[in-house]
């Protein structure tokens, strides 16, 4: 049992914190966000020259880390910055996807995306499917010597901007089946394929992804035919806890400007630090965000092994991470005030992304029912 | 005990849910309904309306061209134009500046300015808070020295809301620094006209343009528009905080919001099953409706306790803090319905004449942004933390 | 629109307030529930006197009020009261059966309930039965010229000093039909009628009632055979009405009393009434018992009516006294610290009961349920 | 980072797996999950036992006659205890006095008491609360006089819990009234068999007689039993707070309480469903349980953040607060699981040797009082409220 980060870890997080505190100001993010990218392709450089992007995957892959508290720890980061480039989807989802399930040549792309010069997007949720990872709905039939796809794809974080996207498609069976669900790799300039790409009110963009009769060659195809399910679980999860590591980030962030704001803004006097209301408050926040704390290191701990008690300390942290978040959102805003509901005022920036990190990959009652299930299925 | 309504209560909610759905456009309905951006004109047009049929004044005695309507009679007609979508009607003019003018102002100023809220001649915006006072609006600093039959006003106002379409504002104002913050404050109306006026957009977190800071440079104003007496401006400004505070509580406000929560619900597939089938989202929505009936019924207590045309009292306080709880919980719910259509941004759906396509469900691109606005119910109008304080000594008496 | 009671109304509650204060101090109603009758038989004469019993039942049954209101206002004395003689077991639910569907011969019981001369229970719920009126297991089978009825009944207060037991059984179908029900009047002494007696956690007894092969004659069912659901219905409804008001009343005399405490008791040399933090948890009981109140007016103007809108005012009533008096129990035995936890303090009565009517006539979470399906039904 | 337990740490909890298999009487773990009363003679046989195997000081150092336990140690055992339904070994001479003495004690004392305190030659109780002071602790009035090599002692202690069975006491006492309260308070220990000494019952309101009023009459005190040095108590009392509080939040106790909550709802039918089954019950289990795996891991890292056998800081306040919140959740839905069984009370249920019949189920009889029973936990060892005091000072230094 040992608490403390190693080295290497420690030393990834300083770097990576000391980096946004010199070279990322809020103002240059904001803009980031705001751009036609989505994102800036030169601060994504500058992330994996840092060593960011390749701590995301293990060595076997071209990486370095990879691990759970790899994920952990830069996510924290992430957060605590406000980082708007495409780490999560490129990295965890759809470079997690060819990690785990790729053929070598299909590998032989993460060396890019471990560079920066390129990225990929997962493209795997639909609407109506209530975040349940089985219940897609595009096709994918066998058409000449590949597969032609057909569909509709929702919210797809930084799609247009996506070398290549990761897409998941039926090759049998019914929206809710785990069975017969593929993976493909689907070239960002393929014929077929139209985006309607749009802002997000968290900063960075997306997209509605179209396919519409897109002809692939089988090599196209990510792993064995209808097995996407399980590759899906395994990253999906890490998926999961880099979002819950973010969120943990962001709060921390909330906190120590709430706490700050509430030391110098005097009201009736007095600093409104010194009003009990808010300081019971304020501690609640406190306990709560360390509640939050250990539910990240649980799942981090877990993300490594396989099987249910893996699956449920995920979604104990994402369901904790919804909870709490929302509390954290709610009160840092209330406890500034007007102040806390500006643009030229930093909070909101983090609490729009936390709120926001609550609609990602399940939300608190998704994982919640799922927590519950899972723990029937293993009794 | 009888909560059931008159036959002359029924007829008149009969009467205007005719007249709203003859007279109130389904295009400005739509877009209310949409979030959209209403223009000027459009909130200048509603008033105007209202005013024809002589409803703009619901909190006016009829002497001054109010409508003389009971607490129950006011409450039915807000509840029929939330239902109905109707614009809001502007609370500054109307509910805040006027009542204070029909009870401090002299003959003159009502004579003066209350026709002109009616007519829509002025667009009045409230110059209460200041930076760095927040809910302790009593610490205002904004000076206004007598000179002459003139006051000269020099400070900043903040969280103006809508002033850049405003022509006048009402103002608290410091014009003596001894004795208790609250004894030297004066009420003063102002002209946004006035040379040294200055009006700067503060832009909110969800990107909207609703609130503003005002600046005052050597603003030379009239004496005769000082309402009641000098340095006692802070009993008008309670007087004025009660009737803001009834109608922050919205209880109107979250019946729709519980309307469109329905219809959310049942139109949201939930891989295969409709939101509104799933168990937890199904409770947490009937919670929020049993709060609501029982604040519908709170609302209706405290109106009717209130003298007809009088102030409600501290009891506006528990309806604050409760109503504005409920209308967030219901702000909250609706983001969670939309799953990850939350998070799609598409400004040009808030612009009048949009028609799509639409990101996601049709009724998904204002319910983040109105979220995160309306997390200013709960500290504008006396924070909910002020109103605890407000019960504790008026009703608890600690 | 008018929010104030009738002079009757009025005078009937202060009437049983002043009698109370005066003439029956807690002292005696802690012994009372004590004893071995678990309540003072000399009381409930009194109450009768009062005309406390006679407002429970309107003039046709020999009452003179019996509306929702009557029965709020009555019920929220009962709480202030912290009073522990049968009104609501025998009056609004065994006698509010006989009112609704007794014969004549049976509606004549009645009058020695107005006057408390006499008392009945009802023996309805079942253990398993999850609160759910249907889900009755006791059996009535045709028998010589009338019945013989077996089965077990849970937790019925009063029991074993009831004259007699009402007693619902099913005559048909099973456990779940809303059909098939029926009700019967069996004496106190009828043969194969046993009880197990014991003291309940709020003060007063109740009984397990068990029925094994109780004989009784045609003339002891109550209405129509088989069609008991529907004026079971009316007569809970009219019970979770009662309770929602006494839950009122009990939450009023909590939270005055706590009021008074965080008023005189000091720490760190000022009264806890002055701590911040504590006033905003005061102002928030202040508040959430005004929702209480309204949740008690609405279901007392619902309760004469019929159909849904009349359950789902019930029932949103009882969900709101639930939530709301968690909180208030709990609050106040917090904001007392070990003062609310002691005998000798009168606290800790008032908020055992008030915990117990949770678990009476359905919890919140039943009547939750209730409310959302009883929604679906109506849309 | 590496939660996962040593194969050292493994096989310790395997050896204390089998040791309470072997040693803990089921007739005893059976009493402690019905909530039956367990006997003083109960209790001290518990301790022998422990004693016996070397494991009942484990929170002191090995010299003393402790375990010398890492913290991952100490925790493993207590989970394993409060799983086992073991009695809970009584904190006020091992947890509260013991690290007392060895701290600020001198070596005559320890050498005297400690030994005592292993092979249960006294029962200690807690001489901390008064009357009228509740949290505020360092308003203690309970006089100490010096004469000559004596204390006269005069004055009253509540909440002394299990007083009853005690023939010790330590006390917190005022020894000087001079500066700020806290300063004039000094640590005594006092026989309870002294003239002058009486303890009188405090009856709760669930029934049980657990705590109680001691009064002190003229007591006189050898002056050796002042432990450290005349009105440095206060110092010592808030060493020894920091231990009981981290005992309080009893996440051993809540998972025990969730493995009962789980086997209840398993049992309970409800209308022909498992009440487990119940989505809004279920999911309500579902929180405690996530909260719980998070508050364990809290307070792993709290209690592995402090040195071994050094106190826990103001972190133990955080956990504290969590870990009651949870035990008294934990609590409500045992409550809440039994339906109309919670209510009644069978007094003879919680009598040694009961073996039925039960009303209801065979596990509900202590389920209502324990509810009502642990509301002190977030009161009692400074209460939820001073516990976020110390966390707005300590920690958000505000």
């Amino acid at each position: 049992m040992d608490f403390n980060h190693t080295e290497e870890r420690q030393m990834l997080a300083d770097t990576l914190n000391r980096w946004v505190m010199q070279d990322y100001p809020l103002a240059d993010r904001l803009a980031a966000g705001k751009s036609e990218t989505g994102y800036a392709p030169a601060k994504l450089s500058a992330l994996a020259e840092l060593g960011v992007i390749g701590a995301l995957f293990n060595e076997s892959d071209g990486g370095f880390a990879g691990e759970g508290f790899d994920l952990a720890v830069v996510f924290e980061a992430v957060g605590r910055g406000l980082i708007v480039e495409p780490l999560l989807g490129s990295a965890v989802l759809a470079g997690g996807v060819l990690a785990a399930a790729g053929s070598d040549e299909q590998k032989a792309r993460i060396e890019a995306l471990i560079d920066g010069s390129a990225t990929a997007a997962l493209a795997h949720f639909e609407a109506g499917d209530g975040y349940d990872p089985a219940y897609i709905d595009t096709r994918a039939a066998p058409f000449a010597d590949g597969w032609v796809l057909n569909g509709e794809k929702a919210v797809v974080r930084n799609a247009t901007t996506a070398d290549v996207l990761v897409v998941s498609a039926r090759t049998k069976g019914q929206a809710g089946d785990a069975d017969g669900l593929s993976l493909f790799l689907v070239p960002g300039d393929a014929a077929g394929l139209t985006m309607r790409d749009y802002e997000t009110i968290d900063g960075g963009r997306a997209a509605e992804v179209s396919l519409s009769d897109v002809a692939l060659p089988s090599s196209a195809l990510i792993g064995a035919e209808g097995a996407a399910a399980a590759v899906l679980e395994q990253v999906l999860g890490r998926g999961v806890l880099a979002l819950s590591a973010e969120a943990l980030g962001l709060m921390e962030v909330i906190k120590d400007m709430t706490i700050e704001f509430a030391r110098t803004r005097k009201q009736f006097g007095v600093p409104i630090g010194k009003f009990q209301a808010l300081q019971h408050r304020m501690a609640t926040m406190l306990l709560e965000i360390e509640q939050a704390r250990s539910a990240v290191i649980n799942a981090a701990a877990a993300e490594g092994k396989a099987g249910v008690a893996r699956e449920r300390a995920l979604s104990a942290a994402k369901v904790t991470i919804g909870r709490v978040g929302t509390l954290i959102a709610e009160e840092s805003v209330q406890i500034h005030g007007g102040m806390g509901m500006t643009w030229e005022y930093p909070l909101g920036h983090f609490v729009k992304r936390l709120s926001m990190i609550g609609h990602e990959l399940g939300d608190e009652e998704y994982h919640l029912a799922r927590y519950i299930a899972l723990g029937r299925s293993a009794a | 005990m009888d909560l059931t309504y008159t036959p002359k209560e029924q007829a008149f909610r009969a009467e205007v849910k005719a007249w709203l759905a003859e007279n109130l456009k389904p295009e400005l309905a739509q877009k209310v309904k949409r979030g959209q951006h209403l223009s000027k004109a459009d909130m200048e047009g509603w008033h105007a309306t209202l005013n024809a049929r002589g409803w703009l004044a619901n909190h006016w005695p009829k002497e001054h061209g109010g409508t003389g309507w009971s607490a129950v009679e006011k409450n039915i007609f807000e509840e029929e134009c939330c239902l109905a979508y109707a614009p809001r009607v502007l609370p500054f003019g109307l509910s805040m500046l006027g009542p204070v003018l029909i009870k401090y102002g002299n003959d003159a100023q009502r004579k003066h300015w209350l026709p002109r809220i009616l007519d829509g001649s002025d667009w009045w915006c409230q110059g209460y808070s200041e930076p760095g006072a927040g809910s302790d609006l009593a610490s205002l600093r904004c000076r206004a020295v007598r000179e002459g039959d003139h006051y000269i006003v020099n400070g900043q106002k903040t969280w103006t809301t809508l002033g850049q379409y405003a022509n006048m504002i009402f103002m608290l104002v410091r014009t003596s620094t001894t004795g208790k913050p609250q004894e030297g404050i004066s009420f003063l109306l102002i002209d946004m006209n006035t040379p040294g006026v200055e009006v700067k957009p503060i832009h909110l977190l969800e990107g909207t343009h609703e609130v503003n800071d005002v600046f005052f440079t050597d603003v030379k104003v009239p004496a005769e528009n000082l309402v009641g007496e000098e340095n006692k401006g802070w009993t008008y400004a309670k007087y004025l905080l009660t009737y803001e505070r009834t109608g922050i509580a919205g209880i109107g406000f979250s019946m729709a919001a519980l309307n469109e929560l329905h219809d959310i619900a049942a139109d949201q597939n939930r891989a295969g099953r409709k939101l509104a089938d799933d168990p937890l989202f199904a409770a947490r929505m009937a919670r929020a409706e049993i709060e609501l009936e029982n604040a519908k019924t709170t609302n209706l207590r405290i109106v009717s306790a209130a003298a007809a045309g009088g102030a409600p009292g501290p009891e506006s306080s528990m309806l604050k803090v409760k109503g504005t709880e409920i209308r967030q919980e219901l702000d909250l719910l609706k983001k969670k319905a939309l799953g990850v259509y939350a998070a799609p941004l598409v400004p040009e759906a808030f612009e009048p004449g949009f028609n799509g396509p639409y990101v996601g469900p049709d009724y998904a691109a204002p319910i983040a942004r109105q979220y995160f606005n309306n997390r200013k119910i709960s500290i504008f109008g006396g924070s909910n933390e002020i109103q605890k304080n407000i019960i504790t000594k008026a009703i608890l008496g600690l």
